[in-house]
């Protein structure tokens, strides 16, 4: 149905959003057993949803380095999510406590350094339903939408950007 | 005249002699003032060296004091001067396996009012005094630097972060400095974290990185920022997360050798002050509410 | 089973940082930042806080080599000076003593090297010594000599934290010179605008508020257009012209031809920009030039600098502690070396060779009759080797890797009949010698270098050289005395009187005064106190000279066949031959292979992706490296590090030279890009 | 170098009819030379199993990206494939592009085509930076831990023994039987405690296999699947012994109901268990009952519903009916739970016999009436909304099982976690008896309230699963598995790079790290890869990544970052 309209996706150029502005960038971890299964279930309930973000399936949101945060903000993503499961519900005992810990950490030093520690959502136990999943997505596209551009921090000479851009 | 800074000197000096005096220490490390009042760190041996012993100006051991230790016998009791920080900083060490509190005699110097207000420090002597009396600390946003790059709208404050880090030269003198830092290698030398060979090094994750490393574990030496050659504040990364250690978990880095960082404990060990977890996630919020 | 602490100084650039090196077990195993050192207040750079990597590398030489065919065989210390003595003297003997040359080393201390100068003066009678400074600084010499009557950095590396405004000219202090880069930001903080002038977006151009981004080589014009446009507005400093200047009509005619309009389509920036920056410097309070290779590395490099004096001084931002002008040294003792006569001009102190009184002084000092001849200069030996000059006594230098066209420097040097290479490792050029003599590094030998604001500053040893190495004062010692001279110092202090004795402005220079801070030059008497900055009342030639500086655009420049600006300088990690720093562990991680810095447009054009091997060629020669694709370079333009000996960026550039100072223009050539395919 | 072999399901249309596979297999093709691209229209149909096995043999792939539905877990037969091919964890990556992609982006193609192209780069980029984990076995010990000798232990204990596992079989009682020696009889059959429990007990004391510690409790327990050694403490002081694995059937507590009801005031007022002695010692003398439900159950500090209390109410109501002589009871309820055909049958049995029911509001609770003793009830009718006064003599409490005072403490022993009442909790639902920790699991009322019944059941259940584990000689530390899965790697520590701060001890929830001393007092982290489960705290914590799970290494991360926005 959509064969030829589909074609566009791989002419590259300027990556537009629908609504025509430039797409934020969205980098999503999510725990197999929460965020993972939530996406699923979102597919399942044919929900649309922008096609901003690229999910990164871990075992538990506690394999998420901060230092991981770091390196996709510096390599011009604009959003970090981390979907794990609720506290008490991990499949890993209490390896989700310690991870909520230290993400949260993480939100007080991007928030220091200006970067926003908004740019960073933690979803715990509230991305595992379909509609849940839809909603933090929807959501954080939204609020990352408006975020201002982190040119100022990656701008240490156009050079190191263009070069990341391998 | 006798001056604060000199009575203390000479306090800790009856220390230090009556350590090696009495055989209870292999050696002192401390400054030395030698020829033509030239101040180098160096290690006492003897009780008639420490008429050389000095304490000014500030110039932080832990590090130095690491290294020796783990370069000499098992049974090699070092004595350390140590300012409030140095004491917090071995504190961290010990408790990272790195040294072994038994082998250090700590020699406690209480620093001047001034010195406390140059580093900004909150707590600016050791757990035990030898020399000095104990000042009250200075909240770091007292120096307008500081609070200018920690305060007000988030844009600007990403643009004065960035403007400033952008001077960044990669010496590596920050985490050089640190006393905490002592993983080799490092991140900060992996090109998968930090690209290499250029400069400024790549700010957003150098700095953050090494920030975050240090974020359960920095005990505001200020040693990374006066190490720091194009005068970055970098130490002002860390304000913001030990307060928020403070607050959460009552938790203050290098205070107590016996207590772990509660961001390494469950929230069963470790809770939360008054709260199990975020007030958020207990309405199964996202944080962003 | 002890750790002492070393304070010492920093071997890598002319800054002069303070070190401490901890010593364990008779090894150097750590270095830490001196926080008592008067320049660096407990600062280092990336290289400073790993000097302590190469001192004990695996590849220091050890023991004496001689050359038997292609292979080298280690020999006694005896043999060595023996061989030394005999091939030198009979090469004097057989070709007169213009036939012998030495290369003195902005590596080594002012003792060796005013012991090197002597050795080669006094022993062949020839003036055929120099070293490295000829390819950095001699323009500075030359022209700050001739303006303001000494060629050194006016004021002291802290005073530029006082300035009001700082013109940085074609230098990238923030990768060569970090700790000064720190002193400037520490004027930024204090309110002070930093302007910076450099065809590349550097580092420190980031930072600056105006970056002008001129065309290679249009320096000329763009100070010109600035003078022109000051003097236009009636923002020169009138009172101080007329008090303590002398030429300010000739420079006002000359300026005539620089409209702004002119000078801003020649280097290729605006109007606008130019005239802001003019006004900017003119209106400071206090104003600092600080310039490096970027300016003397041309073949109008003399020109330039004349260019610079003159801009500042028509501002009047000379002879006051916040204002003047800062040549920034290459080599941590390359001031030390010109200071102590390792010119083919001069004797130490600057003491001109020609002038019969100076000559008479030495003679007698030395007991020898001394040549009236200048000698030659580091290109024109090379050039000479194999002709003119015979043998060749080269000191801790490495011109097979430094010089401009190593291609012809490695077609010269075999035709010698004697080389002798003294160094610590086995350089590209001790690999052509017939002796290899092991010398000491920094932190085995006692001794003073002298830093780029004029700072004697006692170098203290900290462990002893490997095997059979010896510090390069008793090398010097055996060789002299092997000669016959009569060389009886026990130690390098005694040097340091003997040079007090003969030159004035180092007359109150003793080790025992050195141990707190040094001393800054002129110091004539024991009592004296050194002097932070220069030309306070009176310029040292009395009144300053404004030198109108002829335009010569760079001898070569893109064309159809080599369509690039190649430029050549230093990174951060390493530093100039890489002697050293390449065999730092951690140095040579941070950047292991050598690149090309290109502009993203021309990579897109020759399909090149950042990391692509590729190969750069010059009419001189060719190298093979990879692209480093960034917008920090211009369209148009390469820039290459001159690091690596694997890709040695001085095959590519031109060795035409400035004809006053001889300086080879390394910073403007012409040369072509091609992708390899894997 | 490792040839890659990419498979882009069509899912007939499903995905395709959104994305622009045909696009990204050409994009794919340039991009990599020693890469073949298959498009298929299925991975999942019976027959794609073996069809891509022989694909995958034929093409000699080492490494394989699988672009499908999210659906690629346990037993799918592109899994099969991949495991016959001999492709571990480490050789392959999936991409979901079908609820992950297509299905979601259904009204932008351009956008989820060029998402779909990231996607598969990003597996790629992954696949490349993998590593596999060296794995690990060891010898199992066959023996048995079991905690708890009540119907669940004893019923485990027995098929245990039966298979030739030694069994240690502890219990705080000096003799088994658990909570069945303080009940009269059992529902529904009416067959008293003892009969239900007695051929458990004789086979305990006829089987030479199980070794019965009475008075005895868990003090130690460190090990792993096929190896625990655990220490206890007995009534001739401690003693120690390996188990391969563990069973916990430690029941569960009674709650009293104090000052609920005017229990502890009126001794009329009186506890289920306690009516059981009653019946024990024979006949009650009373002869008006009111059992009263759900007392301190399904409220807001215990908000289950502990499943028991209605069955034993009912079977306590039908007794005084039929064996006391003139015996009256009535039911106060807030609702009956009885599932099942048996039960349910049981409840209408109970009303035929005469028993009254009264349902009563949870807001508006009966009242009991009387000075020194009880003398009637007040309730209020939930459907009337009528207020009736009964007169009784004896009120009997149904109370919930609550969890054992000591499940905390037994948690952290073994690491096994509990759900937020307090009970122990199963892995996930899908596999109701296993504790988060291999090796180790649950049965009877100490994961849930059930019935003597149910906890044979589950003792049996999970005896067999015990047996599963230790019919093995040895086990592998990866096929060690708590989901159909392959466990996918563990921490593995660069022990030169190691500076042994010991964050990874401190954060791992399974007590899978230690620190180990080396020559000159350094520390290094040693990880038991029989106890890690993969989870990445220690690698997270890891000041200079000398902790990593080779499968998931920050390489792979840093690669997929790098690529996530490529296309």
């Amino acid at each position: 149905m959509n064969a030829e309209k589909n074609k566009q996706g791989l002419q590259g150029g300027e990556k537009k959003g629908k609504a025509g502005a430039p797409s934020p960038k969205i980098l999503v971890f999510a725990c197999r057993w929460c965020g993972g299964i939530g996406a699923g279930r979102a597919g399942w309930k044919r929900m649309d949803l922008p096609v901003s973000f690229r999910v990164i399936p871990v075992e538990c949101a506690a394999l998420v380095e901060p230092d991981a945060i770091f390196r996709a903000l510096a390599s011009g993503i604009d959003g970090v999510a981390v979907l794990g499961c609720h506290i008490g519900g991990c499949r890993y005992n209490e390896a989700n406590h310690a991870a909520l810990k230290r993400l949260e950490l993480v939100k007080v030093l991007l928030d220091t350094a200006g970067i926003g520690g908004r740019r960073l959502l933690l979803a715990f136990g509230t991305a595992h339903e379909d509609h849940q999943f839809a909603e933090v997505i929807r959501n954080f596209h939204e609020f990352i939408g408006k975020e201002p551009s982190l040119k100022p921090w990656l701008g240490a000479g156009e050079d190191i950007f263009l070069r990341r851009e391998e | 005249m006798m001056t604060i800074s000199h009575k203390s000197m000479e306090e800790i000096r009856i220390k230090a002699r009556e350590l090696l005096e009495k055989k209870d220490a292999d050696g002192v490390l401390a400054l030395r003032r030698g020829e033509e009042a030239v101040v180098a760190p160096h290690v006492f041996r003897e009780p008639g060296e420490i008429g050389r012993l000095v304490t000014e100006p500030k110039w932080p051991l832990a590090k130095t004091a690491m290294r020796i230790l783990q370069s000499s016998p098992r049974d090699f009791r070092l004595a350390v001067v140590v300012r409030g920080c140095d004491d917090r900083a071995l504190v961290e060490l010990a408790k990272r396996n790195q040294v072994t509190e038994e082998n250090i005699r700590f020699i406690g110097l209480a620093c001047t009012e001034e010195q406390a207000g140059r580093c900004l420090c909150e707590r600016p002597y050791p757990r035990t005094i030898h020399g000095g009396k104990p000042q009250p600390g200075v909240h770091f946003l007292q120096d307008e630097r500081v609070s200018s790059l920690l305060e007000g709208d988030p844009a600007e404050r990403m643009a004065r972060w960035a403007a400033i880090l952008r001077r960044c030269i990669k010496c590596y003198g920050c985490r050089n400095a640190c006393p905490i830092c002592v993983c080799v290698p490092c991140k900060l030398e992996d090109d998968v974290w930090v690209e290499k060979g250029s400069i400024p090094a790549e700010m957003l994750v150098f700095h953050l990185i090494r920030a975050f490393h240090l974020s359960d574990a920095c005990v505001a030496c200020g040693a990374c920022q006066e190490a720091c050659p194009v005068s970055i504040p970098v130490m002002a990364l860390q304000f913001a997360m030990r307060q928020a250690l403070k607050d959460r978990y009552g938790y203050e880095p290098g205070l107590d050798g016996a207590r772990k960082s509660p961001v390494l404990k469950n929230f069963l060990e470790e809770p939360e002050t008054g709260k199990d977890y975020p007030a958020w996630i207990t309405h199964g919020g996202t944080g962003h509410e | 089973m002890n750790d002492s602490f070393v304070r010492t100084i920093c071997p890598y650039c002319g800054t002069g940082c303070g070190l401490i090196l901890r010593v364990r077990d008779g090894a150097a195993v750590e270095c830490l930042p001196d926080r008592d050192h008067p320049v660096s207040r407990g600062h280092l750079c990336i290289k400073g806080w790993y000097a302590h990597e190469f001192i004990h590398h695996p590849e220091r030489l050890t023991t004496p080599l001689v050359r038997e065919g292609e292979r080298f065989r280690p020999v006694s210390w005896k043999e060595a000076i023996a061989l030394a003595a005999e091939r030198l003297r009979g090469t004097a003997e057989k070709y007169g003593g213009n036939a012998v040359g030495g290369l003195s080393s902005a590596k080594c201390t002012n003792e060796e090297n005013y012991l090197f100068q002597k050795l080669i003066r006094a022993a062949f009678g020839t003036n055929n010594v120099d070293h490295c400074a000829r390819l950095c600084h001699a323009p500075t010499t030359v022209a700050m000599a001739r303006s303001l009557g000494s060629g050194a950095m006016t004021n002291s590396i802290e005073h530029l934290a006082r300035a009001g405004c700082i013109v940085m000219i074609g230098s990238n202090a923030a990768e060569s010179h970090p700790i000064i880069m720190g002193e400037i930001y520490r004027a930024v903080d204090g309110g002070a605008t930093l302007i910076v002038v450099d065809p590349r977006k550097t580092a420190a151009a980031e930072n600056a508020r105006i970056h002008l981004a001129i065309r290679p080589g249009t320096d000329i014009p763009l100070v010109c257009g600035m003078m022109r446009h000051i003097i236009d507005s009636g923002l020169h400093n009138g009172s101080f012209i007329g008090e303590r200047m002398e030429g300010f009509e000739d420079l006002r005619a000359f300026l005539s031809d620089w409209t702004v309009e002119r000078a801003a389509r020649e280097s290729g920036i605006s109007e606008a920009a130019l005239r802001e920056a003019a006004e900017t410097f003119a209106r400071a309070r206090e104003g600092a030039v600080v310039y490096c290779m970027g300016i003397t590395q041309h073949a109008c490099g003399t020109a330039n600098v004349f260019a610079l004096c003159d801009l500042a001084m028509l501002c009047g931002h000379v002879g006051r502690e916040g204002s003047g002008i800062y040549p920034l040294r290459g080599q941590n003792n390359v001031q030390g070396a010109c200071d102590m006569g390792a010119l083919p001009n001069v004797y130490p102190g600057y003491q001109a060779v020609g002038d019969p009184a100076v000559r008479d002084k030495f003679r007698k000092a030395w007991g020898r009759d001394l040549s009236d001849r200048p000698g030659l200069t580091v290109t024109e030996m090379i050039g000479a080797a194999g002709e003119d000059i015979r043998a060749l006594y080269i000191m801790a230098e490495n011109p097979a890797l430094s010089d401009p066209d190593v291609n012809h420097v490695l077609e010269r040097l075999p035709a010698l009949d004697f080389l002798v290479v003294q160094d610590i490792f086995l350089t590209e050029t001790a690999r052509l010698a017939h002796l290899v003599l092991p010398g000491a590094c920094y932190a085995e030998k006692t001794g003073t270098f002298t830093n780029t604001e004029r700072r004697f500053q006692l170098l203290r040893k900290a462990v002893d050289p490997p095997g059979d190495a010896e510090d390069d004062f008793s090398i010097l010692c055996r060789l002299g005395g092997a000669l016959g001279l009569d060389f009886p110092y026990r130690n390098p202090g005694e040097v340091m009187e003997e040079i007090a004795a003969l030159a004035p402005a180092y007359g109150g220079i003793r080790h025992g005064r050195l141990e707190k801070a040094g001393i800054q030059w002129p110091c004539p008497n024991t009592e004296h106190p050194g002097t932070a900055f220069l030309h306070k009342d009176r310029f040292t030639r009395g009144k300053g000279l404004f030198v109108s500086p002829d335009h010569v655009p760079p001898r070569e420049s893109p064309d159809g066949d080599y369509p690039f600006w190649l430029s050549t300088g230093r990174m951060f990690a390493h530093y100039h031959t890489g002697t050293m720093t390449r065999r730092s562990a951690f140095l040579n991680r941070e950047q292991e292979e050598p690149y090309v810095e290109i502009h993203p447009e021309d990579a897109r054009k020759l399909t090149l992706e950042d990391g692509d091997p590729i190969r750069i060629t010059s009419r001189r020669g060719s190298i093979v490296t990879t692209a480093r694709v960034t917008g920090r370079v211009a369209r148009g333009s390469l820039f290459a590090p001159f690091h690596f000996t694997e890709a040695r960026a001085n095959r590519l550039t031109n060795p035409v030279l400035d004809p006053l100072s001889k300086i080879p223009e390394f910073k403007a050539c012409a040369a072509r890009v091609e992708k390899i395919r894997a | 170098m490792a040839h890659t072999v990419v498979l882009l399901c069509r899912c007939f249309g499903e995905i395709d009819g959104v994305v622009d596979l045909d696009g990204i297999a050409g994009r794919l093709r340039e991009q990599k030379q020693d890469m073949s691209v298959y498009l298929l229209d299925s991975l999942c149909q019976e027959d794609d199993g073996p069809k891509i096995e022989t694909l995958l043999r034929e093409e000699k792939a080492r490494e394989v990206v699988a672009a499908l539905c999210a659906g690629d877990r346990g037993y799918h037969p592109l899994r099969n494939a991949l495991r016959k091919a001999g492709i571990g964890p480490s050789g392959h990556a999936t991409v979901d592009l079908r609820e992950g992609c297509a299905w979601v982006h259904r009204s932008d193609p351009a956008g989820a085509t060029e998402k779909a192209l990231d996607l598969v780069s990003m597996a790629l980029a992954a696949l490349a930076e993998k590593e596999p984990s060296r794995d690990v076995t060891t010898a199992v010990h066959p023996s048995c831990a079991i905690l708890g000798a009540g119907p669940a232990g004893l019923a485990a204990a027995a098929a245990l023994a039966g298979q030739g596992i030694h069994v240690h079989l502890l219990d705080r009682a000096d003799r088994p039987g658990g909570m069945l020696n303080l009940i009269s009889k059992i529902y529904p059959e009416d067959d008293d405690g003892k009969s239900r429990i007695d051929p458990f007990v004789r086979e305990v004391e006829a089987n030479e296999r199980i070794t019965f510690h009475p008075r005895s409790r868990v003090t130690a327990a460190t090990g792993f699947a096929g190896n625990f050694r655990i220490t206890a403490e007995g009534p001739d002081g401690p003693f120690r012994f390996r188990a391969g694995a563990v069973i916990i059937a430690t029941g569960a507590g009674i709650f009293l109901p104090r000052g609920l009801y005017r229990y502890g005031e009126l001794k009329e007022v009186i506890t289920q268990i306690e009516l059981e002695r009653q019946w024990i010692r024979g006949t009650p003398e009373k002869k008006r009952f009111a059992f009263i439900q759900c007392v301190g159950a399904r409220s807001s500090e215990r908000p289950y519903c502990s499943t028991i209390c209605c069955p034993s109410s009912l079977k306590n109501a039908m007794r005084v009916v039929a064996e006391v002589p003139g015996g009256e009871a009535t039911v106060f309820h807030r609702d009956i739970m009885t599932p099942g055909s048996v039960l349910e049958e049981y409840y209408r049995r109970t009303m035929e016999k005469g028993v009254q029911f009264v349902r009563f509001r949870e807001d508006d609770p009966p009242e009991i009436l009387g000075e020194k003793a009880v003398e009637a009830v007040r309730v209020r009718d939930a459907g009337s909304g009528k207020e009736h006064v009964l007169p009784v003599e004896t009120v009997v409490l149904s109370t919930p099982l609550v969890p054992n005072r000591d499940n905390g403490a037994l948690s952290a022993l073994f690491r096994v976690g509990l759900d937020s009442h307090g009970f122990f909790s199963e892995t996930y639902p899908l596999h109701p008896l296993e504790t988060r920790l291999d090796g180790i699991f649950i049965a009877g009322s100490a994961r849930w309230p059930v019935s003597s019944e149910k906890a044979v059941e589950q003792g049996q259940g999970a005896a067999m699963k015990a047996l599963a584990l230790l019919g093995r000689d040895r086990i592998s530390a990866l096929s060690l598995s708590r989901t159909p899965e392959e466990k996918p790697g563990h921490g593995t520590v660069a022990e030169n790079a190691c500076t042994g701060c010991g964050n990874c001890v401190a954060v791992c929830p399974f007590e899978a790290c230690a620190l180990q001393e080396r020559d000159g007092g350094r520390f290094v982290s040693r990880v038991n890869k029989m106890r890690c489960k993969a989870c990445g705290s220690c690698v997270s914590v890891c000041p200079n990544g000398t902790m990593q799970i080779p499968e998931h290494n920050y390489r792979v991360t840093a690669a997929m970052i790098r690529r996530s926005f490529s296309a």
